[in-house]
């Protein structure tokens, strides 16, 4: 084995990940200013959304085709229905949206459980994903491949979307001023809703990701949600740039750490790192700047 | 600092709150003598106490326990109780936390006055109520296999020690004459101490440690230590992961490339509960236990006929279920042996009370309050059972200190 | 007189609470109750410190059970090593271990050097994370996620070192409370005691804290930092003081905690019990000077009481709670109380 | 503070030197080498349209925005200074919109203004009845009547009189005002106007004005700046007759990248 080679890529993929997890994030809290504690739990919606899948398209190696769309929607109704019945009271008050979405994950996790019970569910791999290529004496997982290609093509449509669409601009503006947005005729509420929508559903997006080497299980989306929220931190609010390479930095960082000590330390080293990081940049890696007393 | 009418106010509230303390006043010298036993034993029905958890990380596993402890209850019940006495359960929950288990414990004995209590999964949550249990003078019956070193006058532990766990899993991969070995574990007690006997075992049988590694509870990113083991390629991985984490190790695994022709792993935490959860990955792998659902016994059919019809069909059996089934009959035997619900008469008489358990008739060590149990290795199945493919000759004596081995050294790294 | 009322009314609540704790509670409950209280007590010294720097600061300290651990840890320590004998280890140290004592374990055989490191520890941690966050200018979100972060990466730190902590197990298996023999039921009330009488402490302290200048410079702080700089203060040395002075609360209600539920574990440390403790001052009100306290004991009971009439559903009321009282009650159930009997007392005012 | 080098040039005067004072937004030069010397005893006008740097100016001066060149206060260079140095100095600001803290009351605003010159353990003491400066400044800014109220329900111009009182206890020798009168009835203004030349007697005041006939009625120095620069400087009566000035003010600028 590689010592260099294997924390890369096993770190690439793992940064993929985070990446999927926290454009979500960024892309809400950016807009709207809404901490969603419960985003790790749409995580895991989509996990199960793709174990439910299974069990209605048998085939794994169709179904997990069939598996992104539906978490992706099921995700993001979820947030819907979250930002219909919860966010909408409470814009302005983001600290008081972190904790009202930490009760609404801990409900989520409480359903997952006395729905689908407290033991796991597999999620099967499709054969198309089955086996890996040796890189340099590492066995590169296909699977790890498919969640970089995933993440990826999900930042490609998404920044797609915000720069070509007309609905893009909208979300835009709406981020660069909201009022102003609002005397201009762009009814910001809708934007909201369907800003919450995407980010959720990419969530669900990365809870097939996720559920492809888990399997699924209640607590899945809390092994996530806080590094996803280191990234959004260190990658400053708002920008995409900044997310994905906080994504991928902490993702390898992690990974490195985790070869040359423990997997308990690579945590701690890593929560270490954003921290100093901090240090040099407050403001994350890209800062939106706006002028004024805030 | 203050003004005077402030002044005056707090010096009130302050001189209030430290002679309502000190009115409290402790006593130095008392030896803390165990309190006294408020156990009702004068009606025609006997508390006890089940404390798992149903709520939390561990609710996965503890509710299966709990489920087990009921029919047995309820059959004891149907079968005319113990002593004659209906057996009367509450229920609490340990909520996955050690220190919620040492206030349920506390409120089960002093404040319901059990007899007995029966539950706990994880160290942490036994070891959080030995002192309770202890100090109230009090019985409790621990149904799962655990990293031993440990003896109390007032637990009875139904699940195996190492020296029936971990060592007859070591005895067997010696016979398969496995010459290299990978320890992968999730990073908390259990699998540090573990793999503490068996690198020792395992330097006495000639096996070599080619690597050693851990990921944190709950973590199921096993990437990066998987890609060790392929470089290792040791013959056995012995693997020590608890919960959840093993689907993310078992799927990293097959992603490498890794199979049970090539390395094969030996667990000690999957059992006919947690095997569904990784599917076919899982399939040809081996696990080392007292019991699986596949024992051929006639008190097994029962067992698992009786706990089907009670809670599904669909609903497998496993070994710290069957423990968990077999304490509570262990109780019953062991008070009709002393004649009494009282702690003190029911250790007197305990060494050599047994019961015809589902994984074989299971007998108590007055000694160290364990059960002589018989070491099973098993294969999984397509159907995530377990075939049976290896076993100790009898039911092997508790040892938790290991002192009948002379490899052991405990202080030793 | 009204000015007497606004003044020293609040230490009359304090005064009400200290009868009710200190004198009622002992007379009236069972050892088992009373010995639970004292644990909500620990909690709600926490609590007090969390309404300081949440409530009054603004500042969402989403990790506060890593100072509770610190506090925690740093007596269980003193209390193993005090059941251990003078020159003797910790039990658990021989079954993981090697059976040789970290030296860092050493100076906490002493309970001078204990009571100190309860204090000192926490503060310095307090204040060396307070800088480094405050100083950057990290504030709102940012900070919280942290927190909460520094809350997870503290409980696998724990968790992972088996030797030198007892790892999952957490430390337990205490005998003596500074000499005192903690299966005395007697010194069980005295240890109870305490902890009220501490609880009590902490309430007059922050009651003389909001009303001093310090308190008005904290609210402005919370509520136009910027500002403030203006004022020509520095900002971040008004939240470091209120953060490290709820670190060291958080602290001394983790030093009563090992003692009285006989462990301290990272379960009691980690990120979920951390929320747990934001759950009771949101519940009885963050700003108010007895909101986080009261809301405090409320959880704590909720959560014996609960989970012994409904084990299953334990989960689901502790997240409705989150989201009934941020969402209708902001500022507290307390304040909710204190609407209702304003709309009874002036009914017209209520129709608009 | 202590002075220990009093300038050559200080006549026991106060005053403001800015030389070549630049802030760069990514290449975009919001001001760009403004020079300005501001007296005590004056009340001087800095008047612009909109996104000529007025305000960033300020910004620089009180260290929220990092800018290059020389702000010169009693021999210390405020661009180098934090913002609590800066107001600890003796330069205080208002912000276009009134921000006091809306949850204390009159004051306790005016209080808390004060607490530069306490000592940290001070703080710690609860307020006993009202410092002399408190109730100078609350006299002066004619808000005696409504001490106990809090801030929050006040009208717009009473915060900005609460924010000039705030400056007064803070005991700034150097006042920078960001558009004091907007939104102010005729009546206020003239209240407003009124009050900073009675302040303006031993202090430098400096404010942002769009208002002509305030500028007019009120100003010493009138300074105009254009798209980052100072345009002209000079008595209200030489600014109108300027020009330069009027083109500016029809509106036909040529580089007007409007990033106010």
């Amino acid at each position: 084995m590689d010592s260099f080679t294997t924390p890369l890529l096993a770190g690439t993929a793992t940064g993929a990940l985070l990446l999927i997890a926290a454009l979500g994030l960024a892309l809400t809290f950016g807009q709207m200013g809404v901490i969603n504690m419960a985003h790790g739990e749409f995580l895991m919606a989509g996990a199960y959304t793709a174990f439910v899948t299974q069990q209605i398209v048998t085939n794994a190696d169709i179904s997990i085709v069939v598996a992104l769309p539906a978490a992706f929607v099921v995700a993001g109704l979820l947030g819907l229905l979250l930002e219909v019945t919860v966010i909408t009271w409470m814009y302005r008050r983001p600290l008081d949206t972190l904790l009202v979405t930490v009760g609404v994950g801990l409900v989520l996790q409480q359903l997952a459980k006395d729905i689908f019970g407290a033991q796991g569910d597999p999620v099967r791999t499709p054969t198309w994903l089955d086996g890996n290529i040796d890189v340099f004496g590492y066995h590169w997982p296909y699977r790890q491949m498919f969640t970089i290609v995933l993440a990826v093509m999900a930042l490609i449509a998404l920044a797609a979307l915000l720069k070509y669409s007309a609905f893009g601009r909208q979300i835009r503006a709406t981020v660069q001023n909201r009022d102003l947005a609002e005397t201009v005729g762009i009814r910001t509420r809708a934007v909201d809703r369907i800003t919450f929508f995407i980010g959720s559903g990419l969530a669900g997006i990365g809870g097939v990701a996720v559920s492809l080497i888990s399997g699924t299980n209640p607590r899945l989306g809390t092994t996530y949600i806080i590094s996803a929220f280191l990234v959004v931190v260190a990658g400053g609010l708002g920008q995409l740039k900044g997310t994905v390479i906080a994504a991928f930095a902490v993702g390898i960082a992690t990974s490195f750490f985790a070869d040359w000590t423990s997997a308990s330390m690579a945590q701690v080293a890593t929560f270490a790192l954003v921290v100093v990081f901090l240090q040099l940049r407050p403001q994350g890696l890209f800062v939106v700047r706006s002028r004024g007393l805030a | 600092m203050f003004s005077p009418p402030t002044r005056h106010v707090i010096g009130t509230v302050v001189a209030l709150t430290a002679t309502l303390s000190l009115s409290a006043c402790g006593n130095k010298d008392g030896d803390g003598s165990a309190a006294e036993s408020c156990v009702d034993t004068s009606g025609d029905s006997i508390k006890l106490g089940f404390l798992n958890s149903t709520s939390g990380a561990m609710a996965i596993s503890e509710q299966t326990v709990r489920d087990s402890l009921t029919l047995a209850a309820e059959e004891i019940n149907a079968d005319g109780g113990i002593l004659g006495k209906e057996i009367e359960f509450v229920e609490e929950d340990g909520a996955s936390d050690p220190a919620v288990f040492a206030e349920k414990i506390d409120k089960l004995l002093t404040s319901d006055c059990v007899a007995a209590v029966f539950g706990g999964w994880t160290s942490a949550s036994r070891k959080a109520m030995l002192p309770v249990v202890e100090a109230n003078n009090g019985l409790l019956f621990y149904p799962v296999q655990y990293e031993g070193l440990e003896a109390s006058e007032n637990i009875y532990y139904t699940g195996a020690t190492t020296n029936q766990q971990i060592i007859p899993a070591m005895d067997f991969l010696a016979s398969e004459g496995v010459e290299t070995l990978f320890l992968a574990g999730s990073d908390y007690v259990f699998p540090r101490t573990a793999n503490k006997i068996i690198k020792q075992y395992a330097a006495e049988l000639g096996i070599e440690i080619v690597g050693e590694e851990y990921v944190p509870l709950d973590d199921d990113d096993w990437t990066t230590q998987v890609a060790k083991i392929v470089d290792a390629e040791p013959d056995f991985v012995f693997n020590t992961i608890n919960g959840s984490s093993n689907v993310g190790f078992i799927k990293a695994y097959y992603e490498q490339g890794l199979s049970p022709e090539t390395s094969p792993i030996i667990s000690v935490s999957i059992a006919e509960e947690e095997a569904p959860a990784m599917g076919k990955d899982v399939t040809g792998q081996y696990a080392a236990w007292n019991y699986f659902q596949s024992v051929q016994s006639p008190a097994n059919d029962v067992f698992i006929r009786a706990f089907q019809d009670r809670f599904g069909s669909d609903r497998p059996t496993s070994d710290p279920m069957e423990a968990a089934y077999t304490s509570l009959y262990l109780y019953k035997n062991l008070v009709e042996a002393a004649d009494s619900f009282d702690v003190d008469d029911i250790n007197e008489s305990a060494d050599g009370v047994s019961f015809d358990a589902p994984e074989g008739t299971v007998t108590i060590d007055g000694d160290n309050h364990h059960i002589a149990k018989t070491g099973l290795i098993g294969q999984i199945n397509a159907d995530n059972q377990f075939d049976i493919v290896w076993s100790s000759e009898e039911p092997i004596e508790p040892d938790p200190f290991l002192e009948g081995y002379d490899w052991w050294d405990p202080t030793a790294e | 007189m009204k000015s007497l009322v606004r003044t020293f009314g609040p230490l009359v609540a304090i005064a009400v609470l200290a009868v009710l704790l200190l004198v009622v509670a002992p007379a009236v409950l069972s050892p088992f109750r009373l010995n639970n209280l004292g644990k909500y007590c620990c909690w709600a010294i926490a609590a007090v410190g969390i309404g300081l720097a949440w409530g009054r600061g603004g500042m969402l300290v989403m990790g506060q059970g890593v100072f509770f651990g610190i506090g925690g840890y740093a007596m269980a320590m003193h209390l193993k090593l005090e059941a251990a004998g003078p020159e003797g280890i910790p039990d658990f140290m021989l079954l993981y271990g090697d059976g040789t004592m970290p030296g860092w374990w050493e100076p906490f055989r002493s309970g001078a050097f204990t009571l100190f490191a309860i204090i000192a520890l926490p503060a310095v941690a307090a204040a060396i994370l307070g800088y480094a966050i405050f100083k950057r200018r990290v504030k709102g979100a940012y900070f919280a996620i942290l927190t909460q972060a520094l809350a997870v990466v503290f409980a696998t730190l724990l968790i992972a070192t088996i030797q030198e902590t007892g790892g999952f197990n957490g430390l337990n298996q205490f005998t003596f409370f500074f000499g005192y023999n903690l299966y005395d039921p007697v010194n069980k009330k005295m240890v109870y005691s305490i902890a009220a009488g501490l609880l009590i402490g902490c309430l007059v302290l922050v009651w003389q804290l909001y009303r001093s200048r310090f308190g008005e410079l904290l609210i402005a702080t919370r509520d136009a930092e910027e500002r403030v700089r203006f004022l020509g203060h520095d900002p971040a040395n008004v939240k470091l003081a209120a953060f490290v002075v709820a670190a060291v609360m958080a602290s001394i209600g983790g030093a009563m905690f090992a003692p009285i539920a006989g462990i301290i574990s990272p379960s009691d440390v980690d990120a979920t019990a951390s929320i747990f403790l934001i759950a009771g001052v949101a519940l009885g009100g963050r700003a108010l000077l007895l909101g986080p306290a009261l809301g405090a004991l409320a959880v704590g009971y909720g959560r014996s009481t609960l989970s012994e009439s409904f084990p299953d559903q334990w989960t689901y009321f502790l997240g409705a709670l989150f989201i009934a009282v941020i969402l209708l009650f902001p500022a507290g159930l307390a304040s909710a109380v204190g609407r209702a009997a304003r709309l009874v007392v002036r009914p017209k005012e209520a129709t608009p | 503070m202590k002075i220990d080098h009093p300038s050559p040039d200080d006549l026991g005067q106060d005053y403001l030197e800015i030389r070549g004072l630049t802030v760069d937004f990514d290449g975009f030069k919001a001001v760009d080498g403004v020079d300005l010397t501001l007296l005590q005893g004056r009340v001087h006008f800095l008047i612009g349209p909109n996104g000529a740097g007025k305000t960033t100016l300020v910004d620089a001066a009180t260290g929220l925005v990092p800018a290059t060149g020389l702000a010169r206060y009693r021999n210390q260079d405020l661009l180098s200074m934090r913002s609590h140095k800066i107001v600890r100095a003796g330069v205080g600001r208002t912000f276009q919109t009134a921000t006091v803290f809306e949850e204390l009351s009159v004051l306790q605003n005016l209080d808390i203004a004060g607490g530069v010159h306490r000592s940290p353990f001070a703080l710690l003491r609860a307020r006993r009845g009202v410092p002399s400066y408190v109730a100078e400044a609350l006299e002066t800014v004619g808000l005696a009547d409504l001490r106990d109220r809090p801030a929050g329900v006040l009208a717009h111009g009473q915060k900005q009189w609460l924010e000039i009182g705030m400056l007064l206890v803070q005991d700034a020798r150097v006042m920078l005002l960001d558009e004091p009168v907007a939104g102010m009835s005729a009546e206020e203004r003239e209240e407003t106007g009124a009050l900073l030349q009675r302040i303006g007697e031993e202090r430098t005041i400096v404010v942002i004005e769009h208002d002509m006939d305030f500028v007019r009625e009120f100003a010493d120095v009138v300074t105009v700046m254009h798209a980052g620069k100072v345009l002209m400087e000079g008595s209200v009566t030489e600014i109108q007759a300027s020009p330069e000035v009027q083109e500016v003010y029809l509106g036909r600028t040529v580089e007007g990248t409007s990033h106010a």
